[in-house]
């Protein structure tokens, strides 16, 4: 019997003004990536609330990535650095919980960096799916 | 009467855990106890209480009770409910013994809840007599006998056997089951230890409380009682009473939507909290100290008023142990009413 | 250093009752047994005498209580603090939770108070009561026929061996000796979760979190906890909840609420103490502790009123959430 | 419960090529809220439009949802089809196919089922949102320019040319600021008095403008386009509108050895005082700390003698208050102080010199009137040494000197250097140099002809200690390039100080709620798109207080910031972005979490009584969102713990009710 | 090279010094007192380390010039600490040689008699570790 090639699925949160643009780009030059890879526009990614990412595992995601605009060049000019602050602490701890570390990824994508972008993708994808399913906090209920 | 040694005791868990799922007490790493699945090897705890009671048993603190599927504009209806096996619950003292009666007042009258009663059903309990009471006790306070308890099957631990005595049907049945490992006794040795439990029993420091200012129909006379205040003053609002307590039965029903479909379960619930019996038109019971006065009145009062004068407590000292200001029934009975400046 | 006694609280705060300076007391209540300890709001000195006790059973931090009772109560209100206590004290004036003119702070010396479970495994269970007498403290049981006598220093909560302040850092008026920020050994146990593998750790919080019965003692006692509504109560937060109903609800409630606490939390231990499961939630906090004083520098929260928090501040060269793991290595 | 039209486009075989657009429009109809779903060949063309505002009439649609291709090209569009139609612009989403889907993906089934499920995504949140209105609010047509330094100065005058009142805020009795102070200006070497003065007087007499001179801002509330400023103007003793600046009184003033600030402290002045002759306003001011009748109540002479009788001993310092619809910041910078520098010989010895002291030096008004002297003894100096970067670009100590590089030094070095020279052929000149940073107009021609045509000695390398022995300074120094240590005696030595902005800059960020960086300099809104703007809304930058600068980009960045603040002032209304945070009152717990994160200041406090479930009343702090100021990044959202705080248009629900969607 | 490579690393890391840092400004060097005594001055220590152009260094009797006044320590604007990198160096050698550059021995030849006590004992605890 052959196996399903199990691919997982990924939620990418995207600031508006970088990393979205950058998607965008990766798509214009049509740079491909998994399309188990779904976006969720946000306008800053310090708009990213630690309960989306766990509500991501809850109903199933197997990766989470965040991406904003470089260190610096946020429209809002400081909210990456709040993201950078929170994710730091807040990856450590599910570490310290014996969640999988590559489950969880911040990058900074600029508008320009459309490969980056993609390559990016590919890479998590990769290294998401080489953990295989989410176990650690998924919610069986939410199975289908 | 009849007994089995203590050496063959792993043998009569086995036993007993061929035909049904055996629970007991398990000592945790922590000093604790706690309910847990016997299999080979587990030892019996010898602490007195667990911190949960048993009322998991028949009362999860979360139960799935039934689940939806929409499908277009249609709704599908799934039952959830499955017929459940025997299950023997192990060790049980006089106090959680008497939780399961008051519980069947709310459970088991009409309306029935299916739920309920299907685990109640096939629930096989043994209970085990008290030897070293501790200071938190007072099921005395409620008429239990901690030497006596009831159950269907009722156990004495002695230095070198275990006395057991069936009181039901349900508990000759398993007590034949054993009985390859049972062998008559005499009365002597649990005698000797109820005596022996009973002095201990006289020591206890909570041995005075009485229940004479409370029971059905005081609701005027001590619903107003100006000590509400300062006994509630300081409460936390949080659960830790409700949750640990045996006999304290409210729950909420809610929805989960899982993304494939509803699942409809309910979940201890706490009058404690803010949110309790949240209408329509807001809360009924708007500040700490309602709130507050409620749980107590509901034990002490109001259950006894509908339920021939039983009350919904039995002392086991859950709450006194585990509330994190150490308020507690026990304070609350000394304060209002007629036990006052005792 | 000499110890502080119930009767010079008791002095000091019939005095400032007599001098009309405060209008009530929030104090320790007497318990059945000595060592349950009710946090009491005393109105008058005799009340005060008939009720008021303090020992090595007091641990409760009154920091959160100043929320609502500055709101419901007239008039000062005179509060007895621990240094510990006052980090949560200065914490929520930081975050201008109540009226620092309402109340009246009187610091207290605290040697550590006693863990009544590590008492009842040294003398046994039915405790009936408990008396200080020194450094001992003697302890009746039902079983035993004379006192056990204890050293007290033998039985301290684990929050006071590991105890990261004598130092007051808020007070109208201190009572005896000021203390010193103490270097404590409290991330150790951290540290030693942090070197285990992740399965390791995974299986001791799997273990732990699930003995969680979801009481909301850790939150209701919690003096960073003070939200208006909480979002776990709160139906329209998209989070609300009111029971684990498994372990990802579990896991859930206990890292958003620490989430929540990051960088306000001093670290006073009291959702450890509380917990009725014993789950030693005070790890979950300390890990954030930790890990803000290893990326961020050293901060305690509540050292000083207005203090920016570490989650709520940047700086342009902070290191990068993936760098995280490259520092502390590959373990496992 | 919404209703909700989809509309999937095909973008000609854009999307249609790899998405089965059928199959997504089929697929989306029974999704909740939906009652209209159809396909179109380009849902952006005029005919799709007009299909959309058919099917809001026909289907009573509440909400759409194209599936087309990002947001970043066609939401306007959609939004303004909406709105067409009689829908709330807000009550669009976009759920992006082409670029994050059609165009990634070449297989067909994938394209299909990821369309589908982004579809999902964007109906569940349009089933969360609500109307949005921008709010609006007025302009006050009057600008404040803090600083009157030729940042400030060229920044009003550009604001007024345009028709606007402009207010300057200067703490000094007169504007002019360092540029005032200098002798020649690089490249072109014209008097910077010459230059400078005249748009002095530009100001003084522009009817638009008007000077607040020897005065602070002391208080800013409000938002861009409605500031609230309160400005202290101090006493100087002298009455502005009578005084005539005709120096008697200067003149006669006993009171004659107070340290001459203008000229650094190298002259004096009197207790009386006009800084410099072209002050403007040419008024005198009594400085309270030297005068002995304000000190004492004796002497009196400056009274007995002004004619016009403008002095007033007793004034007071007066607050003014003032709308402003615009700030412009414009407090440019001093040189760092050389205390630290003790290597250098700066306190040791009055050789020693920083190049704004030189300036002085060898300015004609200038305490020698323009003649290069020492100032120790008044003699002609016949060895210079130039030591550049002291405490620019210095990480080792952050006490001592600044990480950054101060860009003027490497030119107005070359320009003392190079005019010394020209003056004095005689003297020697060494400029001791790490990099000569020269790029600019004509610079480094400039630093060049310094070199070749006025034999100024350029040596690679740093000078590591001077020492004043008898009339001379040990100059010990390393030539790196010949590997050489070089002994010097020199007769001055100039150190180009690194220059750090001004100290009234960091409390005035604070009042504007302005972000600086780690330096004290101001933020600004984007380092390359937005580089005169704060991102405080309506506060502009001007000059070296947003980083160093020499004195043309001085002068271009203040007419940038002028012209930013002219297309504010130009409006009558300001529409803000609906999508904005807003605080449940009812959850707020009035911590300042939010207040501390918000790059705006847009978050403000206020005490509101609550009626508690009860019946009695609370009075609790609550946070209150400006929607003219927030700009809607989120950043306060996640740092409120209880949740209180939302922001429209991408509320927690609607984030994970998309997280819901895609994760299904 | 890959030997230099090694030794570069050995001696940033033994020294605790980022020479990257360095600017060229030369401030190091013209503050040494010992310049005139050396052959290769605190900027070119600096320089060469970063280079991996380390031999000549080591045989270089500048090593045993440097004072360890640490002068140019406080005076280098980016925070480099030459002194240390020479100090790395100096161990370095020291190490190949297995030994000290001079025997206690070697010592009573070389010292005027008017040195201080105090300066032989420091010197001992600086050049026997």
């Amino acid at each position: 019997m052959q196996v399903n090639e199990y691919k997982p699925l990924i939620v990418a949160f995207c600031c508006n003004w970088c990393s979205y643009a950058g998607a965008d780009l990766a798509g214009n030059n049509r740079l491909a990536y998994p399309a188990d890879v779904k976006i969720i526009r946000v306008p800053c990614s310090c708009r990213v609330n630690p309960m989306f990412i766990l509500r991501a595992f809850q109903r199933g995601a197997d990766g989470v990535i965040i991406c904003g605009c470089h260190p610096g060049d946020c429209h809002y000019t400081s909210g990456n650095y709040y993201t950078r602050r929170r994710m730091a602490a807040l990856f450590s701890m599910l570490d310290f919980l014996g969640i999988e570390r590559a489950r969880t990824r911040v990058e900074w994508v600029s508008a320009a960096e459309g490969a980056k972008f993609a390559a990016t993708m590919n890479d998590f994808a990769e290294k998401v799916a080489a953990l295989g399913e989410n176990k650690r906090l998924e919610d069986l209920r939410c199975k289908k | 009467m009849l007994k089995c040694s203590l050496d063959k005791l792993q043998a009569l868990f086995a036993k007993i855990a061929e035909n049904a799922k055996l629970y007991l007490p398990i000592d945790n790493s922590d000093g604790t106890a706690s309910y847990g699945e016997w299999s080979e090897g587990t030892a019996w705890s010898n602490a007195l209480n667990t911190t949960k009671s048993p009322k998991d048993f028949f009362f999860p603190q979360t139960e799935d009770l039934m689940k939806f599927k929409t499908e277009g504009k249609n709704i599908e209806v799934i039952d959830v409910r499955r017929e459940c096996e025997d299950f023997v619950i192990f060790g049980v003292r006089a106090c959680d013994v008497k939780s399961f009666d008051i519980l069947d007042r709310v459970f088991l009258t009409e309306p029935r809840d299916s739920y309920y009663a299907m685990k109640r059903a096939h629930g096989i309990i043994v209970s085990v007599a008290c030897q070293k009471p501790a200071e938190t006790c007072f099921c005395g306070t409620f008429g239990i006998d901690a030497t006596e308890p009831a159950g269907d099957v009722t156990a004495w631990k002695s230095e070198d056997a275990l006395y057991l005595r069936a009181n039901t049907e349900k508990g000759s049945a398993l007590l034949d089951k054993l009985a390859d490992l049972l062998e008559e006794g005499s009365d002597e040795a649990v005698t000797a230890q109820k005596e022996k439990t009973k002095k201990i029993l006289d020591k206890l420091p909570l041995k005075e409380l009485t229940t004479d200012a409370f029971g059905g129909g005081k609701t005027k006379e001590l619903f107003d009682d100006p000590a509400w205040d300062a006994l509630s003053a300081t409460c936390l609002g949080c659960g830790t009473c409700t949750f640990v307590c045996p006999t304290c039965q409210c729950y909420d029903i809610k929805d989960f939507n899982t993304g494939n479909g509803v699942v409809r379960y309910r979940c201890w619930d706490s009058c404690m909290y803010s949110e309790f019996t949240r209408m329509a038109h807001g809360n009924n019971r708007l500040t700490q100290k309602e709130r507050f006065r409620q749980r107590f009145m509901h034990k002490l009062v109001y259950f006894p008023e509908n339920n021939d004068g039983m009350f919904s407590c039995v002392g086991c000292g859950r709450c006194l142990a585990k509330c994190p200001i150490s308020m507690n029934i026990v304070k609350v009975m000394k304060k209002i009413g007629g036990n006052k400046g005792e | 250093m000499q110890k502080i006694t119930r009767e010079q609280l008791l002095e000091k705060a019939c005095a400032l009752l007599a001098s009309g300076e405060v209008s009530c007391v929030l104090g320790w209540g007497a318990g059945e047994f000595g060592y349950d300890v009710t946090p009491t709001v005393f109105k008058t000195a005799e009340e005060l005498k008939e009720g008021f006790v303090f020992g090595d059973f007091c641990g409760v931090n009154f920091s959160k209580y100043l929320v609502s009772k500055t709101q419901k109560l007239e008039g000062k209100i005179l509060v007895f603090l621990k240094p510990c206590d006052t980090y949560s004290f200065n914490q929520l004036l930081t975050e201008h939770r109540f009226d620092r003119e309402k109340v009246y702070a009187v610091g207290i010396p605290c040697e550590g108070m006693a863990d009544i479970a590590k008492v009842k495994a040294i003398a046994g269970e039915g405790i009936v009561s408990i008396e200080a007498k020194g450094e001992k403290l003697l302890v009746t049981t039902l079983y035993e026929d004379a006192p056990v006598e204890i050293d007290a220093k033998d039985v301290l909560a684990e929050r006071c061996v590991n105890c990261k302040s004598k130092k007051h850092v808020a007070y109208d008026e201190l009572l005896g000796e000021e203390g010193d920020v103490l270097d404590s050994a409290r991330f150790d146990e951290v540290a030693r979760l942090e070197a285990m593998t992740p399965d390791e750790r995974f299986a001791f919080w799997q273990n732990e979190l699930s003995k969680c019965i979801r009481c909301n003692a850790c939150r209701d006692a919690c003096p960073a906890c003070t939200c208006e509504k909480c979002v776990f109560d709160n139906p329209n937060s998209g989070v609300e909840n009111k029971s684990p109903a498994n372990s990802f609800e579990e896991k859930m409630f206990h890292i958003i609420r620490a989430f929540h606490v990051a960088g306000r939390c001093t670290d006073c231990g009291e959702c450890s103490r509380v917990c009725p499961q014993n789950i030693p939630l005070h790890l979950l906090n300390r890990k954030f502790i930790k890990d803000i004083n290893e990326f961020y520098g050293e901060y305690q929260a509540g050292a000083e009123v207005g203090a920016r928090a570490p989650l709520v501040n940047y700086t342009t060269e902070d290191l990068e959430p993936g760098e995280v793991f490259d520092r502390r290595g590959e373990n496992a | 419960m919404q209703r909700v039209g989809v509309f999937v486009c095909w973008c000609g075989s854009n999307i249609a090529g790899t998405v089965d657009v059928q199959a997504v429009s089929e697929a989306l109809k029974n999704e909740p809220g939906v009652v209209y779903s159809a396909n179109y060949q380009y849902m952006c063309s005029q005919a799709g439009q007009e299909m959309i505002k058919a099917a809001v009439k026909e289907h009573r649609l509440t909400g759409i949802v194209v599936c087309s291709c990002s947001p970043r090209m066609h939401e306007a569009t959609f939004r303004k089809t909406a709105a067409a139609a009689g829908l709330n612009p807000y009550m669009v989403e976009i759920a992006n196919i082409r670029e994050q889907c059609s165009w990634v993906h070449k297989d067909m089934m994938t394209g299909t089922e990821k369309a589908i499920i982004l579809g999902k995504a964007a109906i569940a949140k349009v089933n969360l949102n609500a109307p949005l209105t921008p709010g609006e609010s007025p302009v006050t047509k009057r600008a404040l320019v803090i600083g009157g330094g030729i940042a400030g100065i060229q920044t009003a005058l550009d604001i007024a040319d345009a028709g606007f009142p402009v207010d300057i805020v200067e703490k000094q009795p007169t504007i002019g600021g360092k540029m005032a102070q200098l002798d020649k200006t690089f490249p072109t070497l014209d008097c910077a008095a010459c230059i400078l003065t005249p748009k002095m007087v530009d100001v003084a007499q522009n009817e638009k403008i008007r000077i607040f001179s020897y005065s602070e801002v002391t208080d800013v509330h409000g938002f861009v386009g409605n500031f609230d400023v309160k400005i202290k103007k101090k006493a100087r003793y002298v009455k502005e509108d009578i005084c005539t600046g005709c120096g008697a009184c200067v003149e006669k003033c006993p009171m004659k050895k107070v340290p001459n600030e203008f000229n650094l402290g190298m002259d004096n002045r009197h207790a009386i005082y006009i800084p410099f002759a072209q002050a403007v306003p040419k008024v005198a001011t009594i400085d309270p700390n030297a005068c002995n009748m304000l000190k004492n109540g004796k002497c009196g002479v400056c009274a007995k003698v002004c004619a016009a009788g403008a002095i007033d001993y007793k004034q007071k310092d007066e607050i003014i208050e003032e709308k402003y619809g615009a700030i412009v910041v414009a407090t440019g910078f001093n040189p760092i102080s050389m205390d630290k520098f003790d290597e250098f010989a700066y306190s040791q010895s009055k050789d020693v010199i920083t190049s704004l002291e030189f300036e002085r030096l060898t300015n004609a008004a200038g305490p020698s009137a323009g003649k290069l002297l020492r100032p120790s003894d008044g003699k002609h100096p016949h060895t210079i040494v130039f030591v550049q970067c002291v405490g620019s670009r210095c990480a080792a100590c952050a006490e001592k000197g600044k990480e950054y590089c101060s860009k003027i030094c490497c030119m107005y070095t070359a320009k003392h250097a190079m005019l010394t020279r020209d003056k004095y052929p005689d003297t020697e000149v060494y400029v001791f140099y790490i990099d000569a940073r020269t790029p600019g107009k004509n610079f480094d021609e400039f630093y060049r002809r310094a070199v070749e045509e006025y034999g100024v000695k350029y040596i690679k390398g740093m000078v590591g200690k001077v020492v004043p022995e008898g009339d001379k300074l040990k100059v010990q120094a390393s030539d790196l390039i010949a590997n050489k240590q070089l002994h010097i005696d020199a007769d001055l030595v100039v150190l180009a100080a690194a220059i750090e902005p001004d100290k009234s800059a960091r409390p005035l960020a604070t009042m504007l709620t302005a972000s600086m960086d780690t330096n004290d300099f101001f933020t600004e809104a984007h380092p390359k798109l937005r580089p005169v703007e704060s991102p405080t809304a309506g506060v502009f930058l001007s000059g070296a207080c947003q980083g160093p600068k020499d004195i043309p980009e001085t002068v271009s960045q203040a007419g940038a910031a002028a012209s930013k603040v002219i297309g504010l002032l130009a409006k009558d209304k300001l529409t803000g972005n609906p999508c904005v945070a807003s605080s449940n009152e009812l959850m707020c717990n009035g911590c300042s979490t939010c207040e501390r994160v918000c790059p705006y200041g847009a978050i403000t406090y206020i005490d509101k009584e609550f009626r508690m479930p009860d019946r009695t009343t609370k009075i609790r702090r609550v946070a209150v969102v400006n929607p003219a100021v927030c700009q809607g990044c989120g950043a306060c959202t996640v740092a409120c713990p209880s949740g209180a705080m939302d922001l429209n248009g991408f509320k927690n629900s609607q984030i994970m009710a998309e997280v819901d969607a895609i994760c299904k | 090279m890959e030997n230099n490579k090694y030794l570069r690393e050995e001696i940033l890391r033994m020294s605790g010094v980022n020479t990257s840092k360095c600017m060229k400004c030369g401030k190091c060097s013209a503050t040494c007192p010992a310049y005139d005594e050396m052959e290769y001055h605190p900027h070119q220590f600096v320089g060469m380390v970063e280079m991996g152009d380390i031999e000549p260094l080591l045989k270089s009797e500048s090593l045993y010039k440097c004072l360890s006044c640490f002068a140019c320590v406080e005076r280098c604007p980016r925070g480099v600490e030459p002194a240390k990198v020479v100090e790395a160096v100096r161990l370095v050698a020291v190490r190949r040689q297995g030994a000290n550059r001079m025997t206690a021995n070697d010592v009573p030849e070389t010292i005027e008699e008017d040195t201080p006590q105090q300066l032989l004992v420091s010197a001992f605890r600086k050049y026997t570790k």
